[in-house]
């Protein structure tokens, strides 16, 4: 049984700009963590090694070398874009971009290419993705998540790992935990995950942590109405008393005229029937009333 | 980044996209001036980024050089919406047959540039989209091939254009587009695109935001940012310099936080307990104590601020590198206000030990520090009655 | 039973820039051959009408309004490959592209999306295709052509007629003629026209008709070869005579360094077995000797 | 368009990629003065645009200026195989360590670009090809996503470099796909590109081949073309001038036809009878009298030519135009030579008989007719026995 969705323990990643500060720190973390990272990318770097991991110039010929099927992003907003692509053309089908501050015509014309090939991709702008025990492909901390039966889907970084420490504190546990990233233009959106979650066994309940900006929201709340999700959903908004106009810290957190307000999505969520918490902590506390009265726990 | 009007309409301009005569005039004299050189009946309109300017007053008529000379008197220095007006536009007026609507802007939720047109210009084009949903048409941009000349034709139809006023429309369409791409834009917009009593076509007002993320391909804009500086408050002029997301807000609850969904989740849950957030600061991922340090003042700065609260979860942030740079803030200036502080994660008995060891009380649970911290506000943030001394 | 390949009778086709010299001139004449020129396009004519046909400013409009699957383009070389994609993009499936002079660069974003949508791209600068007594879908006189058993591809417009006439006096008649185009790129090998006679029932021989430049001959040549074709194919090839680095007419008809000579081509087709004229007037009768050898006349 | 190396060099400089230092010279003098300018050993090499050049002498050394000049007198106003050579670029000679290939060009059977590179340069690539296929890398680029950095460092690191070597290689193809991608270009070649002694690369040598059908992309190259006029021989420039598709060839056969098809395959037929055609001339398409006129004007107007041979399949052609066309020239400049007519097609009764009644005899076949006029021509074309008189 798949423990999680997108990645387990057979992922075999590279990591791009492995050789940088951020790339090689959290390359650490990962392989303590047990993710399979195989290779790594820097050009120019090919034949080095990064914490006994080797260093290849091209995704290439890490990934023909090592076989791997996903890539963390590292590599700055410029090149980004491109680095993506690479890892596209080797066929690497998870890719988890880092990143932020990608140019939104950059983010648009990648995920135009993943939509081609089938490319899932998390981020830009994402903590990156974790199946507790299996696999950890993301820069989370580690210890605030616990095995167990929770998706949690999340426009956010540190707000996910209060909600996620809430949900290892109720001892519910995470099935999957995954950023969706802080921009405009992000790979995957609530109702992918969703899906995704819905046809995973050892996910039980799901926790959505939006924020303002977009619709992804709003979407997801019509998408659980209209196709009668059947597990339970619980929401959190951040963003409440965001003013219009101004970026609250995320590319994508922001108000645009009448368009992403906080109010907007949480009423589309309690109009679908899905149980919108006034505070992080409350998240836990209904996912554990649900799942007791669905007989879960 | 949202450019002036004329700003934008210089780049459209450059584009070959038809725009009234006019100038810009930051003095009255000058509109004056701008206005006998025109030698037409003028409109006078204040360079603001509010959306809305037209009903709040932010554009006048003026038939006669003399009569634009007291408009720009009434707008300069005037502040509509809360922002004053630094300069106006002195331009052409011209009548209107039709008002029409045209923008380029981001889907996020189909992943992929829009164009959005209407017949029906001259207001809001979420507003035409709410009443007259079917006065709206929407073209999807393939991101691959992009929108070609002959999307636009087809755009220009459907708004019920026909013959050379379609090819002509058109062709103003691609154009934006073309500027679109060309500037990563988030907005390029023509509203109202106005149909003149001649069947020709001109962009009477016309509104561009810029995708900050891209300003590395687009130097031209980086004096402009250093401007735009000059009107920022202090606290948003040092969060800018130092690379922290700041946002000023109205209450008087200094807030510091790591990562920005937390900050948001911060400030909705200090008003739960009804209290009023003073600013957003994200101190970022992984800070160091100078970063903390550095955040910590600015909040501290903000003369509105009667009590701070720090909320810190630590995942690649080190608690005991956010409890060092609290420390150093209090070395360096002293803490006038009340401090709440939450502090949980990645190191964080160091962190604690840090901060009890310096007298310092430190909480674990966000909602009773929020509580908390709103309690303080109320009671006037006195020193006397703060958690921190 | 399919009398050709890619047209027929049902074949519903517009052509963009009907307005035109040439547009128009060939609109009467592909109707007075009976093919179903359904609609027009020039942007700014919409509402007009030429020889009775109604005209569109966009080909959305045409195709949508009278169910049309080709289109036949005439528009100007600078504007060309923007009018395929136009058609591609209205979901026709065979676009006849007459214009000449199409940048390379243009033609090859042209095939691409053709490839990606599985468009069938006659030309460019060619004088398209004719299935006599069906559909005349080009600029070819029709009086050369007659209803029968030959399928032609060629890369060349008036040699074809030549050769075509030459069929035609000898009873043999075409099954279809299609003219690739004489461009470095074009949208229609030898190869893929190949296959298509293949499994045309009423095609019983080929006329393949090449040029210097390129390789479509040597590789239809190793796909006869290797793949057994089952129908007699003959072939001509044009330019035994033509210098090195000089343009005979066709932009696509030059030999570059080593590459793209007659010879070549005329070699590999005779050790793949197809048998090679000399002259023009000889592929009639090579068809005649064959054809009657397998007992088709 | 072919580009000499010197202009070639220029727009790859434009875009960042290493050249030799140099100039061009059209005198010894000028030659002198660059190569004491440059003060270093040099090479003076024949602008010229046929390959091959340097085992055909045009590429000379020279140590001291003195000796640049002399060279530079050798090449000048000499023809290198039949080409006169205009001017010299006079530059600094390099000491390679590699000679290496990189080139972007067309591959017609996959319709798409092609990056060609290989770790053996100096020669032509189709020899490295067909001798060590193993050293010859290609990449087929993408035509949606295009030549990306990263396929270039693919590149690079295939053909056996490593670390900043593999990034600067792999900076200088992206820079020649742009190059070749803005101008348009059928070939963007530099061969050799030179791996220095210090580790470094230059193009040695370039060559860029532009698409002449999107010279209205490039405005830039309209003079270019006007100037090579100059170097066209009458025929060739009148032809030019009427676009008409015209080559000179080496015989003495004039041959005028509709449709390179079948003008190449007239050619072809005239020399399996053993003739020789004197050129290649399509009259175009629908061509009208005038057209006809003209284009057997220029064939006539050649002195080698001593027997003409007009061939004319009629589809869009009309046979009665072409007719008139003939006679039109017979009317203003006589038939000093032998001609013979083939014309069938389109209105091929009404051509026929204005050809009879004007005495003219007309053929059917074309094979007839080629053999007809390679007798002609061995016979000499005397008017006398001529076919048309």
């Amino acid at each position: 049984m798949d423990m999680g969705i997108f990645v387990d323990k057979q992922t075999r990643a590279i990591v791009q700009a492995i050789t940088g500060e951020q790339g090689s720190f959290h390359t650490r973390l990962m392989l303590d963590y047990g993710t399979k990272i195989v290779a790594g990318v820097t050009p120019g770097k090919g034949g080095t090694k990064v914490h006994d991991v080797p260093v290849y110039d091209t995704v290439k010929e890490a990934a023909e070398k090592h076989n791997a099927n996903a890539s963390i992003i590292f590599v700055p907003a410029p090149f980004a874009a491109e680095a993506a692509f690479e890892a596209m053309e080797a066929n690497l089908k998870t890719i988890v971009m880092i990143t932020e501050h990608i140019p939104i015509k950059d983010a648009i014309r990648v995920m135009a290419k993943a939509k081609q090939l089938g490319t899932i991709v998390i981020g830009p702008n994402t903590p990156g993705i974790i199946v507790p025990g299996e696999c950890k492909l993301g820069i989370m901390p580690a210890h605030v998540f616990e095995r167990g039966i929770v998706g949690i889907a999340s426009r956010s970084g540190t707000l996910t790992y209060e909600i996620a420490a809430g949900i290892t504190v109720a001892d519910l546990g995470q099935s999957t935990c995954i950023g969706l990233g802080g921009d405009p233009i992000i790979g995957l959106s609530f109702v992918e995950t969703l899906k995704q979650f819905g046809k995973n066994d050892q996910t039980k309940a799901v926790a959505l942590i939006g924020e303002i900006g977009g619709n992804l929201e709003e979407l997801a709340a019509a998408f659980i109405a209209t196709e009668g999700y059947e597990k339970p959903v619980v929401a959190y908004v951040a963003g409440r008393t965001a003013p219009p106009g101004k970026r609250m810290g995320h590319a994508g957190a922001i108000v645009m005229g009448r368009t992403g307000t906080a109010r907007s999505k949480i009423e589309a969520f309690s109009k679908a029937g899905v149980q919108v918490a006034e505070m992080p902590s409350e998240v836990a506390k209904i996912l554990s009333q649900r799942l007791m009265k669905e007989k879960y726990i | 980044m949202k450019l002036f009007e004329y700003e934008a309409k210089k780049i459209f301009a450059k584009y070959g996209i038809p725009i009234p005569k006019g100038e810009i005039a930051t003095t009255p004299a000058e509109a004056r001036e701008v206005a006998a050189k025109l030698n037409v009946p003028v409109m006078v309109k204040a360079q603001i980024l509010v959306a809305g300017r037209g009903k709040a007053g932010g554009i006048l008529f003026a038939d006669t050089p003399k009569e634009a000379e007291l408009a720009a008197e009434k707008l300069l220095g005037v502040e509509i919406k809360g922002v004053r007006v630094p300069s106006v536009l002195v331009e052409e007026r011209i009548t209107a047959k039709n008002e029409l609507y045209f923008g380029i802007t981001v889907d996020r939720a189909l992943r992929c540039y829009v164009a959005v047109a209407s017949s029906e210009g001259g207001m809001e084009i979420e507003e035409v989209a709410t009443r007259m949903p079917e006065k709206v048409v929407k073209v999807f941009i393939n991101p691959i091939y992009g929108f070609q000349p002959y999307h636009a034709r087809q755009v220009a139809g459907r708004i019920g254009y026909a013959g050379k006023q379609m090819l002509s429309l058109a062709s103003t369409f691609f154009k934006v587009y073309k500027l679109a791409t060309d500037y990563d834009v988030e907005l390029a917009e023509m509203n109202p695109l106005i149909e003149k009593t001649n069947q020709e076509f001109a962009a009477a007002d016309t509104r561009l935001i810029i995708d900050d993320n891209a300003f590395y391909r687009h130097r031209e804009f980086e004096n402009r940012v250093t401007e735009e500086e000059t009107k920022l408050t202090p606290q948003e002029r040092e969060a800018q310099k130092r690379g922290l997301a700041y946002v000023k807000l109205d209450g008087n609850i200094g807030i510091v936080g790591n990562g920005a969904g937390l900050v948001m989740a911060t400030l909705d849950t200090i008003q739960l307990y009804g209290g009023n957030p003073a600013n957003f600061l994200d101190v970022g991922g992984g800070a160091s104590a100078e970063k903390m340090s550095a955040s910590l003042k600015i909040v501290l700065s903000d003369t509105r601020v009667n009590a701070v609260f720090i909320n810190v979860l630590g995942g690649i942030t080190r608690c005991d590198e956010i409890a060092k740079g609290v420390l150093e803030v209090r070395k360096q200036v002293g803490f006038a206000k009340p401090i709440v502080i939450r502090l949980v994660g990645t190191n964080e008995e160091e962190g604690r030990h840090i901060l009890t060891e310096a007298g310092i009380h430190v909480l674990s649970s966000m909602e009773e520090a929020a509580e908390k911290v709103v309690e303080m506000a109320k009671a006037g943030g006195s020193n006397g009655y703060g958690y921190i001394r």
